[in-house]
């Protein structure tokens, strides 16, 4: 027979005004198996919580039920008065006779929250018969990350880990860290070189001894969960060695063979070893294989030949290693939108139709031009740009829905830009809206129109073509209501940022989720911004969304904290609330497996006593399970069941109903 | 098991009848918003009883028709909004085998009338609200269930 | 092989010479143009507003017919083209639609059939490069305009002919025929269509307008695929700066170059004369 | 200009009937000035395509009617395929050319075309014409 204790509060007046605390005690202490119950005027006081544990001993109680406030109130504040009195934590039930009962009943005199209170209880108590003690879950923490992505919301997140004391391992798949801000000139709102202040974090991450910098790699696959991942990366072959190179660039000096650099995005050539750019981290270059006549048919070896220390090796292959981490941040960033999309535009036609980070290389004093404003078709200097916004975003037809937030900004800034660079030039800016939300980002696009008299249009263009070479640019001013046409010498489209290509490969190797724009999700926008659905894997920066530097680097630094915060202790704890399969009777269908939103669910072989393989069941992995019990309702076998719901939990409250 | 209170004390006005309503909630949506609704101290019908669980995936068909059984004259199902869902996925779940479960119900006899699926999120305390006392009223009109009681007894035997 | 022709009123008036030279091409090229036994008028537009459903029956009775003479239907009117093309699509996509629209028409027709340009015949079922083998007098040193006007490429998830905004199966064909077709940036702008009605003022500048686009790039010869698009090219001349520049149909180009008789090909019912420009490259 | 606004324009029952008509969700266009950019009358209309949207979102259906537009809309759908938000200016304006031809309002009188016009121009236009100008 159980020895159940039942604790009424009265809450002051807030139960006790329309619920009969006595009457309820009175009540349940006529149900089988309560052997002990009390009315008290507050349970959660200090002194509430010695009674409780005072009963708890004396009486030799093996369950409780505390009927007072909603159990997200003090329902740990009991279980933890309960694991004083040596009771199991989770022999300890609230039934929330206030929020559901007290307050929301006024009617004292028809007694309807008084029996509402001993229906309820009554059916806690019933479900607390069939409880069974359970034990937090304690799962050891490898203390290392690994972030994926090398752009600036990944380098952030390494540097503030590595300050924290954390090993770090940052992978980039490109040659070098750095991402789409190092192909920036200057940058909003104030206006700094992009090189300037990247460079130094650049190279911070290199030296530091808590980072390894896994430059030109992948991540293969991704086993295991929150504080043990195993970790598969793909490190591409460099065909030199990193160890031994110097970083001379003799070799690169000598490469007799060109082809379209796309650091530079088609703007110039680079050879074929290469660094992406001159400030590239780590400075190795590495052999860009399909287009090199050596590794392909056996032709050239200059750069081997001239290299000193002898590090190139042409017969170099792809190695995986294997890593093992307790936390991953995801930093993959962002691409833009192929531009071929929009004919009307003339990309890739016409040449002197640009992207908007073609724009940014050539205003970027490392760039082919030298940050000189240069066409490139002729290398003339355009006396008149049109800019033209929103090229794909808020498209629904043939674009994404979505504002790509920062291109109203760098539009702007490019117009600076080109204000400053080229005296007497006129700038030209078709634009929908302005979208300027941010610490001093209105006053910013002010000043483009204000200050460096760039001309913002409202409307939008409906084709661009070429006459007598120029390039004419037809669209429309809704504010006059008229048609505009404007001869230009440069056109730059801000085009829509989209994911990387292969972002949803690399979420499903995660088990992460992400939308239908692939971009991925966190797992609330609003108050757990930078975490993920899956346990231990955390986000930053545009692989999210559209975002500028200052929120990329503060979510950087946000996932950093998240990651060092699970660091900071040595075991996790987690609620013991998992599901559990019967192997008996479970019959391998992986209708659970297939249910489960966590990949929680793993197949497990029954072998017998030779180590052959007899048949297969379903392991839940308590490290990754969360509780839901969706894969509880989903066994048609009734193998699998979910401890603190039990079925037979819920089928005795409410045959006690 | 019968209500333990003396006949003379329960709320049923005589003649009149007073349906029972059993409310199957997830913990992280619908739980809070009925929890709002009591720190806003709001007014509503007394006749449902909610069982907690940690979401509306957790929801086994059998579970509907064991509160009929015991005298449930309706059933509640609410959980978070599409999209919404704590688990993610799971309420997509629920919705999923919702359409399964109909017809099982059907097939089974239930007028499905008494059987309300609905999303309340934990800032929805009107709706919580107002869905309850729809439901009551509803479940009242149609009168008592009383074609499941039996087989309770009958199983006890 | 026979496929099904769809010629339109205006082939069998004014512009006949459009309607021969394909005939004879479609021989050269070893296919025949089968007239349908009986057509109607398309209606000559597409009714843009979904609820007019009466416009689609004229179409709607013309495939319907068509169909049961074959499973291909082929026009070389650039809006008859898009008329029944359009048409056809509701008919298949569509069910209520096609229940209402086959009620007017008492006939069950369920948008079975494949509508094909003449040109996309060309290019898919003969192909460009059989077309450039077969040709006989290759237009060489001819800087050639393709005007695809409207009708032929929009709107795009209808007609799929070809990419909306850059297409190139016009100018693919000149290339077969020896010619250098000039990418002009007008070649898919509107050249006032029936406005040719009642607002001279409007299609005198739209045509205008690319006229002078196609010259300002070099164009001599104007090609074009719809006997409207011809018909405001040559009536606007005289308002273009390229006010010499003849304007053909492309089957008359095609007739050439596969080197028919000069004078089965009609030259003398355009506007313009392009004997001159064809004697001054050498051609005739 | 100035215009007075009521609910009753906002809600106006003549734009819901061009919204029926035309199969067009007026509320989709969000005014970016594309239509009105690339329409090759728009120059000639005294309501360009894009103000032919506003104008209808704020239920001024009768000055769009008596406006040239309706009458001068080609109908090259340059508007329709360039629309980001995939609007088609040349179905609203088709919707309400419709619905005046049914009043029997037509814009051409068959008598007045010109003779030459009729022997040469090509019968596609001259139906076309019909069908757009004529009930
Ligand atoms: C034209 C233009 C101008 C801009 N100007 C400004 C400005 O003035 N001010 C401003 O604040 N912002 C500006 N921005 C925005 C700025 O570029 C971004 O905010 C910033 O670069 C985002 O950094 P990130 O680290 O999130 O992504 P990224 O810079 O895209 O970095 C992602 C990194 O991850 C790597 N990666 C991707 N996939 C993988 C993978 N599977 N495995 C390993 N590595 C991977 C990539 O190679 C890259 O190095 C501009 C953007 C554009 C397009
Ligand atoms: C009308 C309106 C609607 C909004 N709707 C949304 C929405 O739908 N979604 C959304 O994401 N955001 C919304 N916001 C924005 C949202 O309110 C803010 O983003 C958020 O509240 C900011 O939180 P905070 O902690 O920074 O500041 P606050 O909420 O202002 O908190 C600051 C706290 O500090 C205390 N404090 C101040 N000075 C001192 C001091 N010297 N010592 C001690 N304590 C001090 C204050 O008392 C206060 O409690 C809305 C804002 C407004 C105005
Ligand atoms: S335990 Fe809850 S109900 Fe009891 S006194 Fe504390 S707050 Fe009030
Ligand atoms: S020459 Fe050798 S050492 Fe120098 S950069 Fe090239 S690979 Fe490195
Ligand atoms: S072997 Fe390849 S990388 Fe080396 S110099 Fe020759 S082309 Fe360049
Ligand atoms: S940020 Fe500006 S330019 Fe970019 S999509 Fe949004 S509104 Fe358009
Ligand atoms: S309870 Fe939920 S998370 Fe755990 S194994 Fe089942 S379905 Fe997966
Ligand atoms: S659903 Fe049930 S029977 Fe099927 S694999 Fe999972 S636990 Fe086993
Ligand atoms: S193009 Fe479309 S969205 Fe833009 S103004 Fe015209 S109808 Fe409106
Ligand atoms: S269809 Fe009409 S409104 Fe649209 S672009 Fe053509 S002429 Fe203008």
């Amino acid at each position: 027979m159980p020895r159940i204790g039942v604790f009424v509060c009265q809450c002051g007046n807030n139960i006790a005004a329309t619920v009969d605390t006595k009457k309820v005690a009175e009540e349940m202490a006529k149900i089988p198996g309560v052997v002990y119950t009390c009315d008290y005027k507050f349970m959660c006081s200090s002194p509430g919580q010695e009674t409780l544990k005072q009963a708890i001993k004396e009486n030799n109680l093996d369950g409780i039920i505390v009927s007072a406030c909603s159990p997200h109130m003090h329902e740990k504040t009991f279980r933890k008065a309960s694991e004083a009195a040596g009771l199991n934590p989770y022999q300890c039930e609230i039934t929330n006779i206030r929020e559901q009962c007290s307050w929301v009943h006024h009617d004292k005199t028809k007694a309807t929250g008084t029996v509402k209170s001993v229906d309820l209880t009554r059916m806690t108590i019933q479900r607390l018969k069939k409880n069974q003690p359970l034990k937090k879950i304690k799962i050891p923490v490898k203390k290392k990350a690994l972030v994926i992505g090398g752009g600036i919301a990944g380098i952030q997140a390494a540097l503030d880990i590595a300050e924290g004391g954390r090993e770090v391992i940052l992978v980039e798949k490109e040659p070098s860290i750095g991402g789409n801000m190092a192909r920036l000139s200057e940058t909003f709102p104030t206006m700094d070189c992009s090189q300037c202040i990247l460079t130094p974090k650049m190279v911070e991450a290199e030296l530091n001894e808590n980072i390894t910098l896994y430059t030109y790699s992948e991540v293969e696959k991704v086993d295991g969960y929150i504080g043990n991942f195993t970790v598969t990366v793909r490190r591409k072959s460099k065909y030199v060695d990193e160890e031994r190179c110097t970083g001379c660039g003799e070799c690169m000096e000598k490469c007799p063979f060109k082809v379209e650099s796309a650091f530079e995005l088609g703007l110039s050539k680079r050879k074929v070893i290469y660094t992406p750019f001159p400030q590239a981290v780590p400075n190795i270059p590495v052999i860009d294989a399909p287009n090199c006549p050596k590794i392909q048919k056996d032709k050239c070896g200059a750069c081997a030949i001239v290299c000193g220390p002898k590090c190139i090796d042409f017969k170099m292959e792809d190695r995986l290693e294997t890593v093992e981490v307790g936390a991953i941040v995801v930093a993959t960033g962002y691409q833009l939108m192929p531009n071929e999309r929009f004919g009307e535009y003339g990309y890739g036609r016409i040449k002197d139709v640009i992207s908007g980070l073609q724009f940014e290389r050539l205003a970027s004093s490392s760039g082919p031009t030298g940050g000189e404003i240069r066409r490139p078709s002729d290398g003339k200097v355009p006396e008149s740009v049109v800019f033209i916004q929103c090229v794909g975003s808020r498209d629904e037809k043939k674009g994404v829905s979505y504002c790509s937030k920062i291109c109203c900004m760098y539009t702007a800034k490019h117009t600076k830009l080109y204000s400053h660079k080229v005296h007497g030039g006129q700038s030209y800016v078709f634009y929908m809206d302005i979208r300027s939300g941010g610490k001093r980002y209105e006053e910013f696009v002010r000043g483009a129109i204000e200050h460096d008299g760039a001309m913002y249009l409202r409307g939008r263009v409906s084709r661009v073509y070429e006459k007598n070479g120029k390039i004419i640019v037809q669209g429309a001013d809704t504010l006059s209501g008229s048609q505009v046409e404007i001869e230009a010498d440069m056109v730059v489209l801000a085009t829509a940022i989209v994911s990387r290509e292969g972002a949803d490969g690399l979420a499903q190797r995660l088990g992460i989720g992400y939308d239908k724009h692939r971009f991925y999700n966190e797992y609330h926008p609003k108050l757990k911004p930078v975490e993920t659905v899956t346990a231990g894997i955390y986000l930053a920066g545009s692989c999210m969304g559209p975002m500028d530097i200052p929120d990329s680097v503060a979510q950087g630094s946000a996932a950093a904290s998240k990651v060092l915060a699970l660091f900071s202790a040595d075991e996790m704890a987690r609620e013991p609330i998992t599901a559990l399969v019967n192997k008996v009777t479970c019959n391998a269908c992986w209708d659970c497996l297939t249910a489960c939103p966590y990949t929680a669910i793993e197949r497990e072989a029954i072998k017998d006593r030779k180590g052959n393989i007899v048949r297969w069941v379903a392991r839940v992995n308590d490290g990754v399970c969360q509780g839901c019990g969706v894969c509880v309702a989903a066994c048609r076998s009734k193998s699998i069941d979910l401890k603190g719901y039990t079925d037979e939990q819920v089928f005795a409250a409410i045959n006690a109903f | 098991m019968s209500a333990h209170l003396d006949k003379d004390e329960t709320p049923v006005a005589s003649g009149s009848f007073e349906p029972k309503i059993m409310a199957f909630v997830c913990n992280w949506c619908t739980y809070a918003g009925a929890d709002l609704a009591g720190t806003s101290r709001m007014e509503y019908r007394p006749n449902v009883r909610i069982i907690k669980l940690p979401c509306t995936g957790r929801i086994d068909p059998l579970f509907i028709l064991k509160a009929f059984e015991n005298g449930a004259d309706g059933v509640l199902v609410s959980g978070c909004h599409p999209g919404d869902c704590h688990y993610t996925t799971g309420n997509y779940h629920a919705r999923r085998r919702w359409i399964g479960f109909k017809s099982l119900m059907e097939f089974a006899g239930i007028d499905m009338r008494r059987l309300h699926f609905s999303w309340v999120s934990a800032s929805e305390a009107i709706k919580w609200v107002d869905l309850i006392n729809k439901v009551t009223d509803e479940v009242k009109a149609l009168g008592p269930f009383m074609e499941y009681r039996g087989l309770k007894e009958t199983e006890l035997e | 092989m026979k496929i099904s022709y769809y010629p339109g009123c205006t082939l069998n008036t004014v512009a006949k010479q459009f309607d021969s030279s394909a005939r004879d091409s479609a021989l050269a090229m070893g296919f025949e143009m089968a007239e349908l036994r009986q057509w109607n008028c398309c209606g000559a537009t597409f009714p843009l507003a979904p609820d007019n459903l009466m416009g689609l029956s004229a179409p709607a009775k013309v495939l319907s017919g068509a169909r049961k003479e074959g499973d291909t239907l082929t026009t070389l009117c650039s809006v008859c083209y898009n008329v029944l093309k359009r048409t056809n699509k509701v008919m298949r996509d569509s069910r209520d639609k096609r229940g209402v629209v086959n009620g007017f028409i008492e006939e069950e027709y369920d948008g079975s059939l494949d509508v094909l340009h003449y040109l996309e015949v060309l290019r898919d079922r003969i192909g460009f490069d059989k077309v450039k083998e077969a040709v006989k007098r290759p237009l060489k040193g001819i800087k050639a305009g393709a005007y695809y006007g409207c009708m032929l490429l929009r709107p795009f998830e209808d007609m799929g002919i070809d990419n909306a905004e850059r297409p190139t199966i016009f100018e693919d064909l000149l290339k077969a025929l020896g010619a250098e077709p000039v990418e002009f940036p007008n070649r898919i702008e509107c050249c006032g269509a029936h406005l040719a009605m009642n607002n001279d003022e409007v299609v005198t500048r739209l045509s205008g307008a690319v006229i002078d686009s196609a010259t300002g790039m070099g164009a001599e010869l104007m090609v074009t695929s719809c006997p409207l698009c011809q018909y405001n090219l040559e009536k606007s001349r005289g308002a273009a700066a390229g006010d010499e520049v003849p304007v053909i149909y492309f089957t008359q180009a095609l007739g050439l170059a596969l080197g028919q008789d000069l004078e089965t090909l009609g030259f003398e019912k355009n506007a313009t004369d392009v004997m001159p420009l064809l004697k001054k490259k050498g051609i005739v | 200009m100035k215009i007075t606004l009521s609910n009753a324009d906002v809600q106006s029952k003549g734009v819901a009937r061009v919204e029926r008509l035309s199969g067009e969700d007026l509320k989709k266009c969000y005014q970016c000035g594309n239509c009105s950019a690339g329409c090759p009358v728009s120059y000639a209309m005294e309501i360009p395509p894009t103000r032919v949207m506003r104008m209808l979102q704020l239920g001024k259906l009768d000055e769009v009617k008596a406006a040239n537009s309706m009458w001068l809309c080609v109908g090259c759908l340059q508007c329709y395929s360039r629309c980001p938000k995939g609007c088609s200016v040349a179905a609203v304006l088709e919707a309400m050319r419709q619905d005046a031809l049914r009043e029997g309002a037509d814009r051409v009188e068959v008598k007045d075309l010109p003779m030459p016009l009729l022997k040469k121009a090509p019968q596609q236009a001259i139906v076309c014409g019909f069908r757009k100008f004529v009930s």
